[in-house]
C-alpha cells in the first residue's frame, strides 16, 4: 500500500517536472536558459520516474521474493545513472557548442566567456 | 580538433563501461533482447564516442584501420566457421548441432517461460561473438575511414 | 497497478510531440538540439515505464542502451557548430 | 573420383569458397600480389568447377534441394511442421541451373583476365573481395529458394557492384554512376521488401514454393506483383528504367562489365521467377505478358537507336546490352502471354520461351566478350572515344578477331550463337504476332550497322600515328576473352545440342509451376 | 478501423515522404535522408505484420504467460536494418568523394554522364 | 505538365499502398502457422530462450551471413573510396 | 548425327551444315571471281600508287573515316525521332526515380484493371 | 485504448518530424531531424513488441547514423542548394 | 599495468551487476561469472589506455568509491532538488537574470574538474559552459545572478550551492 502510494507519488512528481521542462524549453528566450529548463528538469523528472520503477521492483520482490525483479530494479538504476552522466556531457557540449559558434546569451548581465581569448 | 575537457574525462569514463555493456548484450543474445550486431553496434558507438571526444590524430594509435579490418574478417571467418562446423559433424551447413549437447553452450532449457541460464542455445552464442566481433569492427572502421575525411576548409 | 504507469507513458509522450514544437521553431542548431536531448531524456523515461508496463524485465536493456548511446549524436552536433568537427 | 560430400553439399560449397576467399583476399596480397592472385583465381576456379557440378547433376537428376540447418539437407519439410518448410532452402531447378552455368563461365572467364588488366591500380585487395562478393550474390540469387535470402543477396550484388562501379575515381564521373547505380537499386530492393512483406502477411510464407501453393491473386498480390516486377525490370535494365544502365556499364572497369551484364540477367531471372514460379496462371497472362512484351519492344527499338550516336564505346556497348534484354523479355514475355493457352504453349509458346532463355546465355557471353575486348582496347590507348580510335587491327589482331566475333554474334550472323536464339525468337513470335517479328529483325540489322561502324572505326583505316607502338594485349587477358570466344563458337556450331540439354528443360521448369512446388512441399499444386 | 490499423497508415505517409524527398529534393545528403526515411518505413511495415494484439516480445526469459507476437518479421526487420546502414555508409562516402571531385552535391551538378 | 504527372505518380502509389491498410489486419495476422512452429518449437530445438535469435541465427542462419556479408561489403566498398592511391595512378575516364 | 546439329523451331529450322556447304559455294564463287581479275599489276612500280588527280597523297591518320562522321545520313533523316528521344536522357537522378516509379504506376493501375 | 492513443502520439511525431527531414533548407538540422526521426521509431518497435528490433535501430539511428551524416555534412556542404 | 586492472575491476563489477538475478536466485550462475571475468578481461585489455588517460589511479581507491553513492544520496540529492524546485519557480514565473561567470574551480584533476562541472551541471541554476585546458577555470552560465556577482572578476564555487559544500566533497572523492 505505502509502495503503491510512493510509486504513484514518484511518478506524479516525475511527470510534473518533465511537464515543467518542456514548458521552460518552449518559452524561455534563448538557448542557455532553455538548456537549464530542459537539463535539470527533464533529468530529474525522469530519474524520478525511473524511481518509482525501482520502488515498484523493490516492493515487488519483497511481495513476491522472484529475483527477477531484483534484475528490474538494478537496470533501472544503470539506466538512470547513464541518464544523467550522459545529460550532464551532452548539455555541457551544446552550450560550449552554442557559445563557440556565437550564439551570446539573452538578456545577460554579465558575460565573462566573451572577454577570454579563445 | 578535440572537445573541451569535461567531454574527454566523460568519454574515457564510458568508452568502458559501453563496452562491457556492449559484450553482455552480445553474449546474452539467445536470453536477453539483443545480440552479436546489437552488441557490435553499441560498442561501434563506444568507438564513435571517443572519435569524437578527442581529435582524430590524438586516436589514430587507439583505433587502427588494418587492426580493425583484420578484426572483421575474423569475425566473418569464425561465423561462417561457425557454419562449417555443421557441415564437418555431417549436417548440412549452418546445423546447430552443439544445442542439447552437453558440450559449450549445450545446455538444454526446460520449456516455457524460465529465468534462462548463459550456457545453452549451442552455436547461436558463438555466432552472436563472431557477429559481435564482426559489426564492432565493420562499423568503427567506417566511422575512422569517414573522419579521415574531415579535414579542408569548412564550407 | 500499471494504469498509473500507462498514464505516465501517454503524458511523457505528449511531452515528446510537445518537444518537437521546439524541434520545428527553433531558431538556431543548437535549440534543435537541445531539443533532440530532451526527446532522449524523455524516451529513455517512457521505455523504462513501459517495460513495467509490459510486465518484461529484459525490456530495460533498451533503455540502458539508449541512456548510454543517445547523447553521442548531440555531441557530434555540438561538435560541428563549436567548429571543432 | 568427386567425393560424395562435395555432391551433397555443393549448393553450400558454392557460396562458402567464394565467401571465405572474400574474407581474406584484403590480407592475401599485402606482402606479394601473387599470393593474392592465386587465392582469388584459385577460389574461382573451384567456385566454378563447383557449380558445373552442381549443374550438372541438376541436369541429370532433376531439381536439387539444399535446405539449411536442418538435421537433413534435401528434407525440406520438417516432420513436426505440418507441412510447410521453414528453414532457407536453395532449390535448384533447370532453369536456376543454366543461370549458374552462365555466371560459372562468364566468372571464370572474367577473373583470369581481370587478374592482369586492373594489375596497375591500387586497391586491389578490396576489387577482388568486391568481385568475388559480386559473383557470389549472382549464384545466391539464382540458387535460392526463399523469397527474402532473394533480397538478401540482391543487396549484396547491388552493394559489391556499387563499389566496383565506382573503382576509378579519379574523374569522379564512375562515382556519379554508381550513386545513380545505387540509388535505384536501393528503392527496387526496398519495394522488393514491401512485396516481400505482403507476402509473408498474407500467407505467413517465405518460401517461394509455398507461397506459390496458396497464392489467390488477391489486390494485394497485385501491389507486390507490381513492386516486384518493376524493380527487377529495372535493374535488369528495361527501357523507360534503362537510364542507369550506360551510366554504370560505361564507367565500370571493363571486367566487372561483362560480370554486370551476367548480374542483369540474374535480375532477369529473377523476374521471370516471380512471375513464372510465384503467380503462374494465377495472374492474367496475356495481360502481364503483353506488358513484358511491350517492354521488351521498347528495350529493343530505342536501345539500339540510342546506341547507334554513341560515340563512347562502352556506352554504344551498354545500350546494345539494352537492346538485346529486350529479345529476352519478349521472347519470354510471349510464353507467358500464351501461358494459359496449352495448345499455344505447345505451338509456339516454349518456343519463344526456349529462345528467350537461350538469349540469355548467348547474351552474357558474346556481351561479356564485346566489353572484355573493349576494356583490351583501353588497356592499351586509354580512351573509350571512338573518334580518336582508328587502325588499330594491324596491332591488335587477336582483339580484332575476338571482336569480330562477338559482333557477330551479337548481329545474329550465322553460325555464331546469337543467330541461332534470334531465329527461335523470330519464327516463334511470328507466329504470335508478326510485326512484333518484323521489329526484331529489324533491329538486329540496326544492331549489325552500329558494330560494323564500331569495328570501322576501330580497326580499321591505316595506323594513327598516336597509336604507333600499342602492342598486343598480355597472354591472361587473350585467355580471358577466349574462353567466351570458344563458348561463343561452339554454342553457335551446336545449337541444337545445347537447347536440347540446358534450354529446353530450364524453359520447361520454369513454365511448369507444379513441377517446382511439388519438389519442394511434395504433392503440391 | 483507421485507428486500429495506424501503424500501417503511418507506413504508407512515411513511404510517400521518404519517395517525396528522393524525387523532389536536389542535394545528395537529403535524397539519402529520404532513403533513410524509406527504409524507416518498410522496416516499420515488417515489425507490424508481425504484432498480435495483446502479445508479448517472443522471449521466453522471465516472460509473463500469455501469447507471443510473431518472431519471424523482427528478424527480417533486424537484416533489413543491417543493410540499410550498409547502404547509407557506403552512399555517403561517394557523396564526399562527389564534392571533392565535382564540388558540388546538388542533382544538377551531377549530369557529366547523358545521352 | 511535369508537376501534374508527378503529383499523379505520387497519387497512384499512395493509392496503391493504401490497400495495405484496407486489406491486411493490423493485431490480427492471418495466417501464423510457420510462426506458431516456430514460437512451439523454437526454444527446444535451438534451446534459446529468445525466439528472435534463435529464427536470426539458426533458422534462418544463412540470412545472417548474408547480412553480415553485405556490412562487409560495404565497409570494403567504404575503404575503395578512401584508399590510399600509388604513385601516377591517375587516369581520366572521360 | 543429322538430328544433333538442327535446331527446329516448329516453322522452320537451322543447321550449321548448311551454312558451312553456303560458305564454300560462296568461297568457290570468289575465288572464280577473283580469277577474273588483271594480273597486270606489278608491286613496286607507279601501278599501285593511289592516282588523286595530282594532288598530293594525303597523310594516312588523316584519311582514316572517324566514327563521328559514320551514318550521319542515317541520323539526319531520323532527327525528329532523336530530338524527341535523346532529352529524355538528362542524366538527372531525380528523373530517373521518377521514371521507375511512374513506370510502377502504370504498371499498377493496367494489373489492377485487367486481373 | 490508451495504448491506440500511445500510438497516435508516437505515429504522429513520426509523420510531422519525416516531414520536417523534408523541409529543412539546413541539412544539419534534417540530420537532426532523422535522428529524432529514429528515436521515435525505435520507439514504435518498442511498443509493438519487438525489443531486439529496437535496440538494433536505437544503436544505429541514435548513434552511428546520425554520426555518420553530420560527419558526411561537414565533409561536403551544410545548406541545401550550394553551387560551385 | 595499473590501468588495465582499474578497468578490469570495474568491468567486472558492472558485469556482475547487469547479470545479477541469473543464478538460482539472485546470486549469479558460474558460466555467468566465468562469462564476466572473460569479457572484462577483453574490456580491460581494448579499453585499459583509455580510461586511465590520466595516469591517475586515485578512483582505485574503494574508500573513495564508498564516498561516491553517500555524495549522491546525501548532499548532491538535496541541491538537486533545490535546484530544481527553483528552476521551476523561474519556469512558472518568468523571472531571469542571466549572465556567465567566471568560476575558479580549484581541481587539479580532470576527473575533479569532470565531477565538479556534471554537479554544477545539473545542480543549482547553472550551466558549465566552457573549462580552462589549463586553468580549469569554469565558465558557468547562471540562470539568476545574484546582485553584485556583476562587477566580481570570479565567483568561488562554494557559493553557488546553497546548503552542502559540494567542492570540498568532490575534492575528498577525486583528489
Amino acid at each position: 500500500m505505502i509502495a503503491e502510494f510512493l510509486v504513484v507519488a514518484c511518478l506524479v512528481i516525475g511527470t510534473t517536472f518533465n511537464c515543467l521542462g518542456i514548458i521552460g524549453l518552449l518559452r524561455f528566450p534563448d538557448v542557455y536558459t532553455r538548456m537549464h529548463a530542459t537539463t535539470k528538469m527533464t533529468t530529474f523528472g525522469s530519474v524520478f520516474t525511473a524511481l518509482s520503477v525501482i520502488i515498484y521492483g523493490a516492493s515487488q520482490f519483497i511481495g513476491t521474493g522472484d529475483g527477477q525483479y531484483i534484475t528490474l530494479s538494478l537496470h533501472t538504476v544503470l539506466a538512470a545513472l547513464a541518464l544523467a552522466v550522459t545529460n550532464a556531457i551532452g548539455s555541457h557540449a551544446i552550450a560550449r557548442g552554442a557559445h563557440r559558434s556565437g550564439i551570446m546569451p539573452a538578456q545577460a548581465v554579465i558575460d565573462r566567456l566573451a572577454e577570454v581569448p579563445p | 580538433m578535440r572537445m573541451s575537457k569535461i567531454v574527454r574525462t566523460g568519454a574515457c569514463i564510458l568508452y568502458p563501461l559501453i563496452i562491457i555493456f556492449g559484450l553482455y548484450v552480445v553474449v546474452h543474445g539467445h536470453l536477453t533482447p539483443g545480440g552479436g550486431f546489437q552488441g557490435g553496434a553499441v560498442i561501434a558507438t563506444a568507438a564513435a564516442l571517443v572519435l569524437v571526444a578527442f581529435s582524430h590524430e590524438e586516436i589514430a594509435g587507439m583505433v587502427r584501420k588494418a587492426f580493425l579490418s583484420a578484426q572483421e574478417s575474423l569475425g566473418l571467418l569464425l561465423f561462417i566457421g561457425a557454419g562449417i562446423l555443421g557441415l564437418l559433424a555431417g549436417a548440412p551447413f549452418f546445423a546447430n548441432i552443439l544445442a542439447n549437447s552437453g558440450l559449450l553452450f549445450g545446455l538444454p532449457v526446460p520449456p516455457g517461460p524460465n529465468p534462462g541460464d548463459l550456457n545453452t542455445a549451442g552455436v547461436i552464442p558463438v555466432m552472436n561473438i563472431a557477429v559481435g566481433v564482426e559489426v564492432w569492427g565493420g562499423l568503427a572502421i567506417i566511422l575512422v575511414y569517414l573522419f579521415s575525411a574531415t579535414g579542408g576548409e569548412r564550407t | 497497478m500499471t494504469v498509473p504507469f500507462d498514464i505516465a507513458v501517454f503524458i511523457l509522450l505528449v511531452l515528446v510531440c510537445l518537444a518537437l514544437v521546439r524541434l520545428v521553431l527553433g531558431p538556431t542548431i543548437a535549440d534543435r538540439a537541445v531539443a533532440v536531448d530532451t526527446v532522449n531524456t524523455l524516451v529513455v523515461a517512457a521505455l523504462i515505464v513501459l517495460g513495467v508496463v509490459y510486465q518484461q524485465i529484459i525490456f530495460i536493456d533498451v533503455a540502458i542502451v539508449y541512456a548510454l548511446l543517445s547523447f553521442v549524436s548531440t555531441l557530434y552536433v555540438a561538435k560541428y557548430i563549436g567548429g571543432e568537427l | 573420383m568427386i567425393p560424395a560430400f562435395v555432391v551433397e553439399n555443393s549448393p553450400a560449397l558454392m557460396i562458402i569458397v567464394p565467401f571465405v576467399a572474400a574474407f581474406i583476399a584484403p590480407f592475401a596480397g599485402r606482402a606479394k600480389p601473387a599470393v593474392r592472385a592465386l587465392v582469388v583465381g584459385g577460389a574461382m576456379a573451384i567456385t566454378s568447377a563447383i557449380t558445373l557440378l552442381l549443374a550438372s547433376d541438376v541436369y541429370a537428376h532433376g531439381t536439387r534441394l539444399y535446405v539449411f540447418g536442418a538435421q537433413a539437407a534435401t528434407l525440406a519439410v520438417p516432420q513436426d511442421s505440418g507441412g510447410i518448410p521453414v528453414r532457407i532452402m536453395f532449390t535448384v531447378d533447370p532453369m536456376s541451373a543454366l543461370m549458374l552455368v552462365i555466371t560459372a563461365i562468364a566468372a571464370f572467364a572474367v577473373v583470369i583476365y581481370s587478374l592482369t588488366s586492373e594489375r596497375h591500380h591500387s586497391g586491389l585487395g578490396s576489387y577482388y573481395t568486391l568481385f568475388l562478393l559480386m559473383v557470389t550474390g549472382i549464384l545466391g540469387m539464382v540458387a535460392t529458394g526463399d523469397i527474402f535470402n532473394f533480397f538478401v543477396f540482391l543487396e549484396i550484388l547491388s552493394i559489391a557492384s556499387a563499389g566496383l562501379i565506382a573503382f576509378r575515381i579519379d574523374g569522379g564521373v564512375a562515382v556519379e554512376a554508381a550513386i545513380k547505380y545505387f540509388v535505384l537499386s536501393t528503392i527496387g530492393a526496398l519495394a522488393i521488401l514491401v512485396a516481400i512483406g505482403i507476402y509473408y502477411g498474407e500467407y505467413n510464407a517465405l518460401n517461394m514454393a509455398l507461397i506459390a501453393q496458396r497464392m489467390q491473386f488477391t489486390l494485394l498480390d497485385q501491389l507486390a506483383l507490381v513492386l516486384i516486377i518493376a524493380a527487377l525490370a529495372m535493374k535488369c535494365g528495361a527501357v523507360p528504367m534503362h537510364f542507369w544502365t550506360p551510366d554504370a556499364y560505361s564507367m565500370a572497369p571493363s571486367s566487372i562489365t561483362a560480370l554486370l551484364v551476367v548480374a542483369s540477367q540474374a535480375s532477369l531471372y529473377g523476374l521471370f521467377r516471380t512471375v513464372f514460379s510465384l503467380y503462374n496462371i494465377t495472374l492474367n497472362a496475356a495481360c502481364v505478358g503483353w506488358l513484358i512484351i511491350i517492354l521488351g519492344v521498347l528495350s529493343m527499338v530505342v536501345g539500339v537507336t540510342m546506341a547507334i550516336p554513341q560515340k563512347n564505346v562502352k556506352r554504344l556497348m551498354a545500350y546494345h546490352a539494352v537492346s538485346q534484354t529486350g529479345y529476352m523479355l519478349l521472347g519470354v514475355g510471349v510464353g507467358l502471354a500464351v501461358l494459359d493457352n496449352q495448345p499455344l504453349l505447345e505451338a509456339f509458346g516454349y518456343m519463344a520461351m526456349e529462345g528467350g532463355i537461350f538469349h540469355i546465355i548467348n547474351h552474357a557471353m558474346y556481351k561479356g566478350l564485346l566489353f572484355l575486348t573493349a576494356g583490351a582496347i583501353f588497356f592499351r590507348i586509354g580512351t573509350y572515344d571512338l573518334n580518336k580510335m582508328g587502325g588499330l587491327g594491324h596491332s591488335m589482331k587477336w582483339t580484332m578477331v575476338f571482336f569480330i566475333i562477338g559482333a557477330l554474334a551479337i548481329a545474329g550472323i550465322p553460325p555464331f550463337n546469337g543467330f541461332a536464339s534470334k531465329l527461335m525468337i523470330y519464327e516463334s513470335v511470328f507466329v504470335f504476332n508478326p510485326v512484333l517479328s518484323v521489329i526484331a529483325m529489324v533491329v538486329s540489322i540496326l544492331t549489325l550497322a552500329s558494330f560494323v561502324k564500331v569495328f570501322h572505326s576501330i580497326f580499321m583505316g591505316p595506323v594513327l600515328p598516336e597509336y604507333k607502338d600499342v602492342r598486343e594485349v598480355p597472354g591472361p587477358m587473350l585467355a580471358g576473352m577466349g574462353i567466351l570466344a570458344l563458348v561463343v563458337i561452339v554454342f553457335g556450331l551446336f545449337p541444337s545440342l545445347v537447347v536440347e540439354t540446358l534450354v529446353a528443360p530450364a524453359a520447361h521448369a520454369l513454365a511448369d509451376q507444379g513441377m517446382y512446388i511439388a519438389a519442394v512441399i511434395g504433392g503440391g499444386a | 478501423m483507421v485507428l486500429y490499423n495506424l501503424p500501417y497508415v503511418a507506413v504508407v505517409v512515411l513511404t510517400i515522404i521518404g519517395l517525396g524527398t528522393i524525387v523532389l529534393k536536389q542535394n545528395l545528403i537529403k535524397i539519402f535522408l529520404g532513403i533513410m526515411i524509406l527504409e524507416s518505413a518498410v522496416n516499420l511495415f515488417l515489425v507490424s505484420l508481425g504484432y498480435r494484439e495483446g502479445g508479448i516480445a517472443p522471449i521466453y526469459t522471465n516472460a509473463p504467460d500469455r501469447v507471443m507476437v510473431l518472431p519471424t518479421p523482427q528478424a527480417l526487420t533486424l537484416t533489413s536494418i543491417v543493410i540499410g546502414v550498409a547502404t547509407t555508409a557506403l552512399l555517403l562516402s561517394f557523396a564526399i568523394i562527389i564534392w571533392k571531385k565535382y564540388g558540388s552535391i546538388e542533382i544538377g551538378f551531377l549530369r557529366r554522364l547523358k545521352e | 505538365m511535369k508537376k501534374v504527372l508527378v503529383a499523379a505518380i505520387f497519387l497512384v502509389w499512395a493509392a496503391g499502398l493504401c490497400t495495405i491498410p484496407l486489406f491486411l489486419s493490423f493485431g490480427d495476422p492471418a495466417a501464423t502457422d510457420m510462426d506458431t512452429y516456430f514460437i512451439r518449437t523454437g526454444q527446444a530445438a535451438a534451446a534459446a530462450n529468445n525466439i528472435v535469435t534463435s529464427i536470426v541465427f539458426d533458422f534462418r542462419g544463412f540470412d545472417t551471413l548474408g547480412e553480415s556479408v553485405v556490412l562487409f561489403t560495404a565497409v570494403t566498398g567504404v575503404a575503395l573510396m578512401f584508399r590510399a592511391r600509388k604513385e601516377g595512378e591517375e587516369h581520366e575516364d572521360e | 548425327m543429322d538430328m544433333l546439329f538442327t535446331l527446329d523451331t516448329g516453322t522452320g529450322f537451322w543447321n550449321p551444315l548448311l551454312w558451312v556447304l553456303g560458305t564454300a559455294v560462296a568461297g568457290v564463287i570468289a575465288v572464280f571471281l577473283y580469277s577474273l581479275g588483271e594480273r597486270g599489276y606489278k608491286k613496286g612500280t607507279a601501278q599501285t600508287e593511289p592516282f588523286i588527280s595530282g594532288n598530293p597523297e594525303p597523310e594516312k591518320g588523316l584519311v582514316h573515316v572517324r566514327s563521328g562522321n559514320l551514318y550521319w545520313g542515317f541520323l539526319d533523316a531520323m532527327d525528329g525521332y532523336y530530338r524527341r528521344l535523346v532529352p529524355l536522357h538528362t542524366g538527372d537522378l531525380d528523373d530517373y526515380v521518377l521514371w521507375y516509379m511512374g513506370i510502377t504506376a502504370l504498371f499498377f493501375i493496367v494489373v489492377v484493371v485487367f486481373r | 485504448m490508451i495504448e491506440s492513443l500511445i500510438q497516435l502520439a508516437v505515429i504522429g511525431g513520426l509523420i510531422v518530424s519525416a516531414i520536417l527531414v523534408y523541409s529543412f533548407k539546413d541539412l544539419l538540422a534534417a540530420a537532426l531531424a532523422a535522428g529524432f526521426f529514429s528515436f521515435l521509431v525505435s520507439l514504435e518497435f518498442y511498443i509493438l513488441q519487438a525489443p531486439d528490433v529496437a535496440i538494433s535501430q536505437a544503436a544505429i539511428g541514435a548513434g552511428l547514423t546520425t554520426a555518420i551524416f553530420i560527419i558526411a555534412i561537414r565533409a561536403t556542404t551544410r545548406f541545401e542548394g550550394e553551387t560551385p | 599495468m595499473i590501468a588495465y586492472l582499474v578497468t578490469f575491476i570495474m568491468a567486472l563489477l558492472l558485469y556482475l551487476v547487469f547479470s545479477a538475478g541469473s543464478g538460482t536466485l539472485w546470486l549469479w550462475s558460474p558460466s555467468e561469472l566465468l562469462a564476466g571475468v572473460l569479457l572484462a578481461l577483453l574490456t580491460a585489455a581494448v579499453a585499459g589506455k583509455v580510461l586511465c588517460r590520466g595516469k591517475d589511479y586515485r578512483m582505485a581507491n574503494p574508500v573513495r568509491l564508498l564516498i561516491l553513492p553517500v555524495y549522491l544520496l546525501g548532499p548532491f540529492f538535496i541541491e538537486v532538488t533545490r535546484a530544481n524546485l527553483d528552476v521551476a519557480y523561474r519556469v512558472i514565473t518568468g523571472k531571469i537574470r542571466p549572465g556567465i561567470i567566471r568560476v575558479p574551480s580549484g581541481m587539479r584533476t580532470d576527473l575533479g574538474a569532470f565531477l565538479l562541472a556534471n554537479s554544477i551541471t545539473l545542480t543549482p541554476g547553472t550551466i558549465t559552459v566552457d573549462i580552462g585546458e589549463e586553468t580549469n577555470d569554469l565558465f558557468v552560465h547562471n540562470i539568476n545572478v545574484p546582485e553584485g556577482w556583476e562587477t566580481r572578476s570570479s565567483v568561488e564555487a562554494r557559493k553557488l550551492f546553497w546548503l552542502a559544500n559540494i567542492p570540498a566533497w568532490i575534492r575528498r572523492i577525486a583528489e
